[in-house]
C-alpha cells in the first residue's frame, strides 16, 4: 500500500470517526437529558455549534501561543487517532499503526493537554491557570493506573503494537483482555473516567467551581477547533480502549461478521469492513455510555480528592493486574 | 429571671434611659443618650441575655433635625424584643462605632453610612461602597432626597408612562357621583 | 473618574502605564455581513445555537432555571447556558439593572464576541416597570446596550421567554438582529449614556 | 473552620489590604457577579494562595433598588405589589409580615380561615424555596441532575400558587385583612397529590445525595458553624439549628396558627449530623418533609368562614402613628419587618431585616478563609444566602 493511498485512507477514516464523534456527543447529551427528565438537544446540535463558533465575526488576540493552544490540542487528537488501527484486517482503517505505536499513542494522548496549558496560560485570565493547574495535576494522577494497565497488557502479550494486542484478543470474548486481565481493565476504565473529564473528575472544566478552566478565554474559531478536537479525541480514546481491552474490531471476525457469515454464502471484503466498523461503533458507544451514566450520577471531586483517589484504589488495582499479568 | 420592670429600673439608673414603652408583650422600646448606647447594649447582652442583634436601622426625623438610630435586640429565652433608640444630630451625624459588640454591626454601619450619611469613626471598611457605587448625591435614604426627580433627571424615562392618582380615577371614571370617595 | 472625557478617545489613556496594554485601545468596528445564501446559512446556525451568558442580572434569572429543566426544555432549541462571556452569544438581562450591575453588564456585553444578541426580560428593562422612580435602576435598557427583543411582564412566564427566544431566532434568520454593528456605529452615543449614569468609570472605554 | 485555624491568616484592619499581591504568593480572583456558582447577583472577592482561599470579601448592591425609599413615597396599599419583589424565591413572607404589621398598627382583624390559609401559603413557599435551594446545593458540587429534578417539582408547586393567586412567582395573595380570595374548587386535592409527587422525588434525592460518597466527601466538614458563633454572628434559621441551637420562631413565638399544629424543631444533633454543609443539607431536607406534613395538617383542620376583612377605603387609608417589629421564620432564618407610621397615608419608614444580611457578609467573610477555592460556591449555597434581602 503506497504512502499516498495510506494518507488518503487515514483521512477518510479520520473523517468517518470524527463524524461518529460528533454524533456520539450529541446522542450522549440526549441520554444525559433523559436521566434529568428532559428531551434534550438534537443529535446534530454539535454540528450547528461548530458552524456557529467558526462563523463568529470577531475574535480576540492574546498572543501567538494563545492561537497555538487549540492547534496543539487538535494535533494531539489527530496524532492519537492516526496511530491506532481502527479495524483489524481492513487496510482502510489501519492508519499508521506500526510495531511500537502504543508508546507513541500514549504520548499523544497527553500531548494535547500540555499544548492547551501553554495556550490557556497566555490568555491571561485568572481562571485559566487555575484550571490548567487542576488539569495537569489530575492528568499525572490518572496516568498512573492507565499506564499500569497498559504495562500489564504489554507484559501479557509481550508486545508494544496495538495491532498485535488486538490480534491476540480475537476469537471470542474469552480472549479479550476483559477476560484475561480483568484487574487491569478495571484500573484502565476508572482512569478513562478521569481522561474523558466526566464527573466525578470534571473539576477542571467545572462551571460552578471557577468557570470553566483552560478554555475560559477561547472563543470563535478557536473554540470550534477545540470542539472538533473533542469529537476526534473522544473517538480516538474510545477506539484505543476498545482495541486494548475489549477485543477491538476485526473485518474478518466478530459477532456481526459471524451473523453475516450465516446468512451469506461468502462475505465480501467490503461488507466485512462495514461489519468491523459496526462492531467498533457498538463497543465504543457502550463504553462511553458507562462514562456518561457515571457522570450524571455523581458530583465532582476536588482536585486533591481526585488525585488521592486515583493514586489509591485504581493504582493498587493496576499494580495487582500487572503482577497477575506477569506471573 | 426576666422582669421588664427591673430592666427598666436598671436602665434608668445606669444609663439614664427614659422608661420602656411596651408595644406588645414581646416587643418594647427604650431610648438612651448616644454616648450610652454602647454600654447599654453590652449590658443588655451580657446581663439580660439580649444576645441576638436583629438589626440596626435609622429613622430620619427631618422635622426635628434628628436621626433616630434603632438597635433591635432579642432575648431568645424570654422571647422578648427590645429596641434601643437614640437620637443624633442630623446635620453632623456621628455615632460611636459598635463593631466590637456583634460581628454584623460593621455591615449595618456601612449601610447606614451610605444610606443616611452617618459616620462611624473606627468602623472597618466603613467608607467603602456598600450597595451603591460612586454615589455623589446626598445620602438617598434621607427624607429630603427626591428619588423620582433624580430618576427622571438621570435615567432617560421612556415617554408614554401616565401616572394617575387612583383616588381621582375612582372619583371621576369608576364611581362618578359617589360622595364617600 | 468623575471628569468627563472626549467621547471619541478611549479611556485607556487614563489608565496607569502598566495596565494599558492589558486592554484594547481600538474602537469597535461594524462588521458587514456577507450577502447571499452563505449568510443565510450562517444565520441559521446562529439562530439554532444560542448560548446564554450565565449572568443572572435580576430577579428574572429565577425563571431561567425552569427554562432549563424538563418542563420548558430550552435545550431543544439549541439554547444552553455558558459560563463565560467569550463563548456566549445571547445576553438575557433578567429584569431591572441597577447602576452597579449596569457597569458589569456593559463589560460582559463588550467581552462577548459578535454577532451577539440581547434579550430584555421584564417590564423593568422596558421602562423601569415597578422601579420607574427608583434612584438606582435604569429605566431604558436600550440607551446603554442595543436590545433585540423585549419581553414585557413582571415576572414573564417561561413560555413568554420561549416565545421571546423564538422571536429572536426569527429576527436572526431574517438578518435583522445586528445589534453588534448598531453598537459599533453609535458607540459614542452609547458610551455617553453609560458614563452619564456610571459615576466611577474606572475601566477602559472598550475592553475586549 | 474553627477560630484557631484562622490565626495563621492576616486580619483585616480598617479594610486595608494585608496581602502583597505583587509578591506572587497570592492571586486575586473575583467570583461573580457573572458566575454560575454564585447565588443571585453578588460577588466574592477571593484572595487565594495556591488552591486555598486566604481572604474573602463579599460585595453586594448589584440588586439594590431602594425598596425602602420607594415604599416611603407610595400609599400603604400601593406597597403590596412592591414588598413581594424583595425576595424572589419566597415572596410570601414579605407579604405576610407587611400585612401583619399594617394590621397591627391599624387594628385590623383577620378572619380565622385567612390565618390558616396564610400559614399554608407560607409553608408552601418554604417548600418551594427549599426545592430551589436543594438543586443549587447539589449543583454547586457539580451534580446538575438533582437540580433538574427539584426545579421541576418546584414548577409543580408554582402551578398550585398560580391557580390560587394567578401568579407564578409573585403571588400578592396575602393582603391586609386576610387573603385575596378563597381557594378554588378541588384545590386541596391537587395540593395533596402534588405533595405526594414531591415526596417521592425527595426519596430519590435523598437516595442519590445522602448515599453518595462524593457528596459526603465534598460537603462533609465544609463550613462548620460552632454553636458559640451563633450569637456573635446573629445566625438564625437552619444554619443555627444545624449547629444544635434550638431556635425556631414558629415554635418559640408562634405566629398565625403554628401553635395549633403538631411539629417539633429540626436540629442537627437531633438528626445526628455535624454542623457542616452536609448536615445543613440534611436538616433542610428534613424541614421540607416537615413542611409537607404541616401543609397536610392544615388542609385537614382548615376551618370554614370568611377569608377577608375589608379595610377602610384603601386610597385614603391613614394608619395611626406607631411603630412595630414583626419577625417570621423564613427558609433562611429570621425575616423581619420594622414599620414606622406617622399617621399619614404613606409609611414613614420600613426596614426589612433579611437573614442573609449576616449570613452572606459577616459569617461568609469569617468562614471563607481556609476553604478550598472550589468549595466557595458550595459554602455560600450551604448558608442559603440570597442577595436581594441584603441590599434591598
Amino acid at each position: 500500500m503506497t504512502i499516498g493511498a495510506r494518507i488518503g485512507a487515514s483521512a477518510l477514516s479520520i473523517f468517518i470517526f470524527a463524524n461518529y464523534g460528533f454524533l456520539l456527543m450529541g446522542s450522549m447529551a440526549r441520554i444525559r437529558a433523559r436521566v434529568q427528565g428532559r428531551i434534550g438537544q438534537p443529535v446534530y446540535q454539535p454540528y450547528i455549534d461548530i458552524i456557529k463558533n467558526n462563523a463568529r465575526r470577531t475574535a480576540v488576540h492574546h498572543g501567538v501561543m494563545f492561537y497555538l493552544g487549540p492547534v496543539f490540542r487538535l494535533a494531539g487528537g489527530l496524532g492519537t487517532f492516526l496511530f491506532i488501527p481502527a479495524v483489524l484486517g481492513a487496510p482502510l482503517f489501519e492508519n499508521f499503526s506500526f510495531s511500537g505505536d502504543l508508546l507513541l499513542v500514549m504520548y499523544f494522548i497527553f500531548f494535547g493537554q500540555l499544548g492547551m496549558a501553554l495556550g490557556a496560560g497566555q490568555s491571561g485570565h485568572p481562571y485559566s491557570p487555575i484550571g490548567v493547574s487542576r488539569g495537569l495535576a489530575q492528568m499525572t494522577a490518572f496516568e498512573m493506573p492507565f499506564i499500569l494497565a497498559v504495562l500489564a497488557l504489554a507484559v501479557r502479550h509481550d508486545t508494544l503494537s496495538i495491532t498485535a494486542i488486538v490480534q491476540a484478543q480475537q476469537g471470542g470474548v474469552a480472549n479479550w483482555t476483559l477476560a484475561t486481565d480483568p484487574l487491569a481493565v478495571v484500573a484502565a476504565v476508572i482512569a478513562f473516567l478521569g481522561m474523558s473529564m466526566h464527573n466525578p473528575f470534571s473539576v477542571v472544566i467545572a462551571p460552578q467551581e471557577i468557570p470553566i478552566g483552560p478554555p475560559t478565554e477561547y472563543h470563535s474559531n478557536m473554540l470550534g477547533t477545540l470542539q472538533t478536537n473533542r469529537a476526534i479525541f473522544n473517538a480516538a480514546k474510545l477506539v484505543l480502549y476498545v482495541n486494548l481491552f475489549f477485543g477491538g474490531a476485526s473485518a474478518t471476525d466478530g459477532a456481526i461478521y459471524r451473523l453475516l457469515d450465516l446468512v451469506l454464502p461468502t462475505v465480501p471484503a467490503g461488507l466485512g469492513v462495514v461489519a468491523g466498523v459496526l462492531t467498533m461503533v457498538v463497543k465504543t458507544f457502550l463504553l462511553y455510555l458507562v462514562n456518561v451514566v457515571v457522570g450524571v450520577s455523581f458530583p465532582r471531586f476536588r482536585t486533591e480528592q481526585s488525585i488521592r483517589f486515583f493514586l489509591a484504589v485504581p493504582t493498587l488495582i493496576g499494580l495487582a493486574g500487572l503482577v497477575l499479568a506477569r506471573f | 429571671m426576666h422582669d421588664i420592670r427591673d430592666l427598666e429600673k436598671e436602665l434608668k439608673r445606669r444609663y439614664g434611659a427614659d422608661g420602656i414603652q411596651s408595644n406588645r408583650d414581646d416587643l418594647a422600646f427604650t431610648a438612651v443618650k448616644p454616648h450610652a448606647v454602647g454600654d447599654a447594649l453590652a449590658y443588655l447582652r451580657d446581663h439580660w441575655r439580649y444576645v441576638h442583634l436583629d438589626f440596626i436601622t435609622c429613622v430620619d426625623l427631618i422635622e426635628e433635625g434628628r436621626l433616630e438610630l434603632v438597635y433591635m435586640l432579642r432575648n431568645h429565652d424570654a422571647k422578648h424584643d427590645l429596641g434601643v433608640k437614640t437620637r443624633i444630630d442630623r446635620n453632623r451625624p456621628v455615632m460611636e462605632s459598635l463593631h466590637g459588640h456583634w460581628a454584623a454591626v460593621a455591615t449595618y454601619q456601612r449601610e447606614l453610612r451610605e444610606m443616611f450619611g452617618i459616620d462611624f469613626p473606627g468602623c472597618p471598611r466603613v467608607d467603602e461602597d456598600f450597595a451603591l457605587e460612586g454615589w455623589d448625591e446626598m445620602p438617598p435614604m434621607r427624607r429630603d432626597f427626591d428619588t423620582r426627580a433624580y430618576s427622571e433627571r438621570t435615567y432617560f424615562p421612556r415617554p408614554g408612562r401616565t401616572t394617575s392618582d387612583p383616588a381621582e380615577h375612582m372619583r371621576t371614571k369608576q364611581y362618578p357621583g359617589r360622595a364617600d370617595l | 473618574m468623575s471628569e468627563t472625557k472626549h467621547a471619541n478617545t478611549l479611556a485607556n489613556l487614563d489608565l496607569p502605564e502598566g495596565e494599558r496594554r492589558y486592554f484594547c485601545d481600538a474602537r469597535p468596528e461594524a462588521v458587514e455581513p456577507v450577502k447571499g445564501i452563505w449568510e443565510k446559512f450562517l444565520n441559521w446556525a446562529r439562530a439554532n445555537s444560542l448560548w446564554i451568558l450565565g449572568f443572572g442580572t435580576g430577579c428574572g434569572a429565577i425563571e431561567l432555571r425552569p427554562l432549563m429543566t424538563s418542563r420548558f426544555d430550552m435545550y431543544r432549541f439549541g439554547v444552553q447556558p455558558r459560563p463565560t462571556p467569550r463563548q456566549s452569544g445571547l445576553f438575557i438581562i433578567g429584569g431591572y439593572a441597577s447602576v452597579k450591575t449596569m457597569k458589569r453588564i456593559v463589560r460582559s456585553y463588550e467581552q462577548m464576541q459578535g454577532p451577539k444578541f440581547v434579550l430584555g426580560l421584564g417590564s423593568c428593562t422596558v421602562n423601569g416597570g415597578m422601579y420607574w422612580d427608583s434612584y438606582n435602576t435604569v429605566n431604558r435598557l436600550d440607551h446603554y446596550i442595543p436590545v433585540d427583543v423585549y419581553i414585557a411582564g413582571c415576572m414573564p412566564r417561561p413560555e413568554a421567554l420561549l416565545a421571546g427566544i423564538k422571536t429572536l431566532q426569527k429576527r436572526i434568520l431574517s438578518g435583522e438582529a445586528e445589534g453588534q454593528n448598531e453598537y459599533a456605529r453609535n458607540f459614542d452615543w452609547y458610551k455617553a449614556n453609560q458614563k452619564s449614569i456610571i459615576k466611577d468609570w474606572n475601566m477602559p472605554d472598550y475592553n475586549w | 473552620m474553627t477560630t484557631k485555624d484562622r490565626e495563621k491568616y492576616p486580619v483585616h484592619v480598617g479594610g486595608t489590604e494585608p496581602f502583597d499581591l505583587e509578591s506572587g504568593r497570592y492571586m486575586k480572583v473575583w467570583q461573580g457577579p457573572q458566575h454560575p456558582g454564585i447565588t443571585g447577583n453578588m460577588s466574592l472577592e477571593l484572595i487565594t494562595s495556591g488552591d486555598e482561599v486566604v481572604d474573602l470579601k463579599t460585595h453586594v448592591g448589584y440588586l439594590h433598588r431602594g425598596f425602602e425609599k420607594l415604599m416611603e413615597r407610595r400609599k400603604w396599599i400601593q406597597n403590596f405589589p412592591l414588598v413581594c419583589r424583595i425576595c424572589v424565591p419566597e415572596p410570601d413572607f414579605n407579604e405576610y409580615l407587611y400585612a401583619a404589621a399594617v394590621e397591627e398598627l391599624s387594628g385590623l382583624t383577620v378572619p380565622e380561615r385567612a390565618n390558616w390559609l396564610r400559614a399554608m401559603n407560607l409553608e408552601m413557599a418554604r417548600l418551594t424555596s427549599y426545592l430551589m435551594w436543594l438543586g443549587g446545593q447539589a449543583g454547586a458540587f457539580g451534580m446538575g441532575t438533582i437540580g433538574q429534578w427539584t426545579v421541576t417539582m418546584r414548577d409543580f408547586m408554582l402551578d398550585l400558587f398560580e391557580e390560587l393567586s394567578g401568579g407564578r412567582i409573585y403571588h400578592m395573595y396575602i393582603v391586609p385583612g386576610g387573603v385575596r380570595g378563597d381557594v378554588p374548587q378541588g384545590w386541596f386535592d391537587r395540593v395533596w397529590s402534588t405533595l405526594t409527587t414531591v415526596e417521592s422525588v425527595l426519596d430519590d434525592v435523598e437516595l442519590v445525595l445522602f448515599n453518595n460518597a462524593v457528596f459526603k466527601k465534598r460537603a462533609g466538614g465544609l463550613g462548620v458553624i460552632d454553636p458559640d458563633m451563633v450569637d456573635r454572628f446573629g445566625i438564625t434559621g437552619p444554619n443555627a439549628r444545624a449547629a444544635g441551637v434550638r431556635r425556631d420562631l414558629r415554635i418559640d413565638r408562634p405566629y398565625l396558627v403554628y401553635d395549633e399544629l403538631d411539629f417539633s424543631i429540626v436540629t442537627g444533633d437531633g438528626l445526628g449530623v455535624e454542623s457542616d454543609a452536609y448536615g445543613r443539607t440534611k436538616c433542610r431536607v428534613a424541614e421540607m418533609r416537615q413542611s409537607i406534613d404541616l401543609i397536610r395538617q392544615m388542609m385537614d383542620r382548615m376551618p370554614e368562614g370568611p377569608v377577608h376583612e375589608a379595610p377602610p377605603n384603601v386610597l385614603h387609608w391613614k394608619i395611626p402613628p406607631g411603630e412595630t417589629y414583626l419577625s417570621a421564620e423564613c427558609t433562611r432564618g429570621e425575616y423581619g419587618y420594622y414599620v414606622v407610621s406617622d399617621g399619614s397615608d404613606k409609611p414613614r419608614r420600613i426596614y426589612v431585616r433579611g437573614p442573609s444580611y449576616t449570613h452572606a457578609v459577616a459569617l461568609l467573610e469569617h468562614m471563607g478563609p481556609g476553604t478550598n477555592i472550589a468549595d466557595t460556591a458550595g459554602l455560600m449555597v450551604s448558608l442559603h444566602t440570597y442577595p436581594p434581602e441584603i441590599e434591598r
